[in-house]
């Protein structure tokens, strides 16, 4: 069932009519420009460009960062962010660029920076003009990680930092990174910092980015290694030796469990592209397999392919209810129970949907982007080897069934 | 039409399922409840029924058979969400008594919409107890199989699988007659009605055949279909919740013992063997139980969708209600395994659940006809 | 394919010639005693005679112990039981009661008991005169078998035994059980003892055996309590504090993986039961589908049901296909990485096929033992719980697979 | 006719296997493997296959390709489980070479039983690589199907998914004639032959589709249907083994990974996460593998279940191969997400043969045919 249909505050009755209404007259056309899968993915300037132009429009009309305050750039609203969401979901608007910025960064920087930085900041992340990217995992720490290894010295009212921080996606093109250091070799966790430092205008200045290839052979994740970067004490989040706690706040929202509701567009290339997230994933499969011949006949009369594609619809649907009742107090008993679940659920359901897929197109999944006769522009096979990076990144779908056993069933840590 | 964000799930309906809850845990605690059906454990058994029939009458007394009765026959016209609540609990109690038949029964009137239907419905509201024999022998999910005729005013012919039999005062009975199939009503202790009760595995209900021969029965509609039609949805959804419920009973009673039982130096619960099939259960018992809230909301708010969602929320309730089912005997190890463990008594109800009214894979083929054979 | 198409030694094809030729004349008829689904579940002494005299007759006849030195009781052969046993198969003859005498007790009695302990024990043993039961698990101690707590104290040469064993099949008939006791309090695993510890001589004198019921309603299994029972130091097996080690050989030879193989009978009521270890098992279900109407036609017309049931096929063959590549050493790499599987997958295998057997069977599952309507007489149903005793019982699936894991691939050990 | 018990699996037969996997070892280890094959990454990159032509010249001067090819026509005549062997050694090695197809077509040519099948026999026997131009446009695993058409002694239409086509110097087409289906030898380079090399993700082999313009062909048979339906469990049996050897290294190598990857201060091959899906692969790996030998065996030995045994070797190996993949990615977490990890390779191969000559679920429903619809 649709976003809209929805009981909102007037509050949000009459920001949902001016977001409808801004949205006719101002959701961006088609473009020629290819858009990638997922801003993770954003190749080209672009690509970069044009999403950039289109995030700079919806913040200028008040539809990024609707829940923050005025004094850092915010809209000041209640609750109204999600509004904003539905509607350019239904208006099948293009995705945000600043996806790291407006999700993970934001929130932590609102949450933890000094006042002062926060006005300095989040202006230009809601804008899109200043593109964020995070430097969590270290070759040596993946799913551990408050392993990281990552150096921060302080000199003075200065911090040293050397190291090597990799998966971080569009450090190509950001400005600043959210970054998880260590500034005590002594202990595990209190010996982490957390601060916010400079990419861009660093670069050769103690700062390289190197793009690692993908299993795809698409770029997009990089590697940034740190030599002697000097970054300011006031960039530094919370306390010395918080690293771990500000990290919490990162991860909590990364994971669609945090207070703050992440600025979210995107229905038409996620429309386009099938990805789980919108209704139209599922029944992707269902065009796919009246598409596909299947031994001289539509996969879609094959029972065992119609069986497989209505587990996948109904994973699919359970999904969208399961984030409906989380905002049904009287039907939920732990509140983390169901966001907890989110990021597991969501790469999951994808995996399985992709892999499927590749079963409906049989002998033809063999083609890859190049080829004229590849189903779907070879998307489903590109979208399967795609989905380990989500059943890997972001704390593996083994970790967060750790999460889950632990936090919501209070079983013992496995660690 | 389409549905309010939050299910229609309101307070009443939440102090509704609150006092539900309640109700069956003061009145039939699992270990009670264990005592009360597992007293003989010989496979060969008795099948005398084993109930509460004065808890039966609280229940309605309290209301709670007349939920789904339109108040134009003196109900309470309730949302389905509500009643959806109540299986839910009823099914965390695996609670033995007529509740889903008779609300199934209601529901199927409901939508026959006659007098002869209101009538019974008033039979309903007065505190009778019914079922349906709508399934024929071979155990059919499909609406048109039926082996019982209608004929002169009576029914001959045999029902099969009728749910709680010996615990229900009346019977609607689906049976062709000439031009097609009706739907009929009679008490089930009428002349030229044999009751023989199944040996079922499931403790916590009873199950029968029900031979008829020239039974005189009233009828509620000469076209059942249409009446089915409009009933079904509620009745995979309320079969559906009551798995949730107890699908959710397994989960709590299993973690509970991975966080007590030590194996190895450790709580069992920190094995990622023991942990992480808990995780799925869990994930499991969530979406069923989304997708049973959401289609209830449906047949309140959005009947035209009410099917295909109904087919979604049984489909994911029995495949979800026979992996947890089994992960919980498996986790608790040696003594799940005995029958002084309660868990058997969910196990065997969740078994039986999950192919009462059409098991997985026929909601999934349904549900594939609905979304993949449309023009 | 049957074990009778096999490469035979001189002294093996000879063997199996008089099999054939004694089974031709001495496989006992169809009786009309109900025979249990295995010797575990004898509950009647009438079941427990009939099969007692089977097993007399085969082991007189010399096809029981055929590979055990004369000295012992034994038939002094090398490899001749695997001929028996496949004979035994063919000719579906029934089971041997004595199922952990032969399969656990008599090898572990073999390598470690004292010379005239085995030929006092074993030739009573093989002949079914005197069945066996073992003592290993107790309620504090399931898949960790090396915390058990029942104790042993040294008295003279004699030994005082206080404590308490559960799932002690066949103990109600038992003469004699197998039992790993605790000599040392202050050492896991060098604190255990092994011994031989008579049952029925000793009841009401310091041993006490209650029946057990299952989830199915059946009895079978019991628990055995022991107060104050004195036992002779020379049923002690191997040294003091080297229980585990003597544990090992009986734990071998239960999972299939033990340097003798077991004496096995009983083609004739597994063929009948649909039992995973048949070639008949997979193939029952198909013989199900075509019977069971599912919506009005044959279930064995669904596309879905026909796809699962094949996937059981399937994985009975590579069972089967397994064990015999296990005797090929060109294909074989680690010697123990087919047996430890086994019991593991027969286990998890035959729950599978009772779990698709009752969705064959729909609503219909629903009827048990006492239903003339439960389609063959219930026995699915009931199989699909007692599978649970399978996958449970002899440590856990989980610690098959932490075997498997650890011995096989070389993983970390899990504890 | 019944299989001896160790499958006809003696000392030659493991001897060219032992032979087999040190040639592979020695000439192209992983990592040369990897640099060959993947020195590329752009998705976009050229169609030019990427191969040793100088190592496939040595595997036809040890008499590889002539394993399968009957004395009578100057073959080797071994038993398929020596075939099997080497498969399964080249499945190992992910090795990029036409040996598969070659080996292929020697068993259809042999089916085929004809002076000019002999011919073209002989031609491989020469050293000549061939491959198979018998699937349709839409990939069909139906050997009826067919879009290539033989007249006046010429081929016309279009074959497509034909494997390693730039490698062979030969193709056996399937065609339609005036009565019936056909198969047809020609050389890929003859005149009306045109090669339109695919895109493929797979890194390991290169598949094109043949566009035939009046191309002349040798007949081979006239009846390609009996010939096909002795072939193709030979077929369905080395595509098989390839993927039983694929996936135990990609098992060895997670496994590796797993006893020396840190994290949570532990190798990851402690948490069961990993080393019970782990264990779960090695079953499924050795499933296949036993099932492989047994259709192998069969084809030697018992040819009247060769089918039946070939689809549960393939269908297997399908499932296997698509989980095992899927795993090692996964374990080896982000390191196992990029270009330079070798196991890339491996899945992409492996989900490619995957869905080769019919996937797990159309072998299945092949065999129910089989097992279920006799009489």
């Amino acid at each position: 069932m649709s976003e809209n249909e929805r009981k909102d505050t007037p509050e949000q009755a009459e920001f949902r009519q001016y977001c409808k209404d801004w949205l006719a007259d101002n959701a961006p056309p088609e473009t020629s420009i290819r858009l990638p899968l997922s801003p993770l993915e954003i190749m080209t300037k672009d690509q970069l460009h044009y999403l950039q132009d289109w995030q700079r429009k919806a913040y200028d009309a008040g539809l990024v960062g609707c829940d923050y305050p005025v004094e850092v750039g915010g809209g000041g609203r209640t609750d109204c962010q999600r509004i904003a969401n539905s509607e350019m979901q239904a208006a099948k608007t293009p995705f945000f660029p600043n996806v790291i910025g407006l999700g993970m960064a934001a929130p932590t920087v609102f949450y933890h920076a000094q006042e002062e930085k926060k006005a300095e900041l989040l202006p230009k992340l809601f804008s899109g003009e200043e593109i964020w990217c995070q430097g969590f995992s270290e070759p040596g720490s993946g799913s551990d990680l408050a392993s990281v290894q990552t150096f921060a010295e302080q000199k003075g009212d200065k911090w040293i930092i050397n190291g090597h921080k990799v998966w971080t996606s569009l450090a190509h093109f950001a400005e600043w990174m959210i970054i998880l250091l260590r500034t005590d070799k002594s202990h595990k966790y209190e010996g982490l910092s957390y601060f916010v430092v400079p990419i861009r205008s660093a670069l050769g200045k103690g700062v390289t980015v190197r793009p690692l290839i993908k299993m795809t052979g698409e770029t997009g994740f990089n590697e940034v290694i740190f030599d002697n970067l000097e970054v300011d004490d006031s960039y530094r989040l919370d306390a010395v030796g918080k690293g771990w706690q500000v990290a919490m706040t990162t991860l909590a929202h990364e994971r669609g469990a945090g207070q703050l509701v992440t600025p979210q567009a995107g229905g038409r290339v996620q429309q386009r592209e099938g990805d789980a997230k919108t209704e139209f994933g599922a029944m992707s499969l269902v065009d796919l397999a009246k598409n596909m011949q299947r031994n001289g006949k539509p996969a879609a009369e094959d029972p065992v392919i119609r069986d497989r594609i209505m587990r996948e619809v109904i994973r699919e649907e359970g999904f969208r209810q399961c984030r409906r009742r989380t905002r049904v107090q009287a039907l939920i008993d732990d509140p983390m129970r169901i966001p907890l679940q989110h990021k597991l659920r969501q790469s999951e359901i994808m995996q399985d949907m992709a892999q499927l897929a590749t079963d409906i197109e049989g002998p033809a999944a063999s083609l890859y982007l190049d080829d004229d006769h590849a189903p779907a522009n070879a998307r489903w096979p590109l979208a399967y080897m795609n989905s380990f990076g989500f059943t890997i990144a972001a704390g593996t779908s083994e970790v967060q069934r750790n999460i889950l056993g632990e936090r919501v069933l209070g079983l013992p840590k496995s660690k | 039409m389409s549905q309010p964000q939050d299910f229609g799930f309101g307070e009443e309906e939440a102090m509704l399922r609150d006092s539900a809850r309640k109700f069956f845990s003061d009145n039939l605690a699992t270990d009670a409840l264990h005592k009360l059906v597992a007293d003989e454990s010989d496979p060969h058994r008795s099948r005398e029924v084993k109930w509460r029939p004065e808890l039966w009458q609280q229940m309605v007394e309290l209301g709670w058979t007349m939920l789904a009765v339109p108040e134009s026959a003196g109900g309470l016209g309730m949302n389905a969400v509500a009643v959806a609540a109540l299986c839910e609990e009823a099914g965390r109690a695996a609670f033995p008594s007529p509740l889903l038949a008779t609300i199934n029964t209601t529901y199927l009137l409901a939508a026959c919409d006659s007098v002869a239907a209101t009538a019974a419905l008033e039979a309903i509201v007065g505190g009778a107890a019914a079922t349906l024999a709508v399934t024929n022998c071979a155990g059919s999910w499909e609406e048109a199989d039926c082996d019982v005729q209608f004929a002169d005013g009576k029914l001959s012919g045999m029902a099969a699988f009728v749910q709680d039999v010996q615990k229900a005062d009346y019977l609607v009975v689906k049976a062709r007659h000439e031009t097609g199939l009706g739907l009929y009503w009679l008490p089930r202790d009428g002349a030229g009605v044999t009751v023989s009760p199944d040996a079922i595995v499931d403790l916590t209900r009873d199950q029968g055949r029900v031979q008829f021969g020239a039974a005189e029965a009233t009828e509620l509609t000469a076209d059942a279909l249409p009446a089915l039609a409009k009933a079904m949805p509620a009745i995979w959804t309320m079969i559906s919740a009551d798995m949730v419920g107890a699908g959710e009973w397994e989960l709590q009673t299993t973690a509970e013992y991975a966080r007590t039982r030590r194996q190895f130096d450790r709580e069992i619960g920190f094995f990622q063997a023991v942990k992480h099939p808990l995780v799925d259960a869990m994930i499991e018992i969530d979406q069923s139980r989304s997708l049973v809230y959401n289609a209830a909301c449906a047949i309140d708010y959005e009947p035209e969708l009410a099917t295909r969602y109904a087919h979604m929320a049984k489909s994911s309730a029995s495949d979800m209600a026979v992996f947890v089912s089994g992960r919980a005997v498996q986790f608790h190890g040696g003594i799940g395994f005995t029958w002084e463990c309660y868990v058997h008594l969910y196990f065997k109800r969740q078994n039986h659940s999950a192919a009462l009214w059409g098991d997985g894979s026929w909601h999934r083929a349904r549900l594939a006809s609905d979304l993949m054979d449309a023009a």
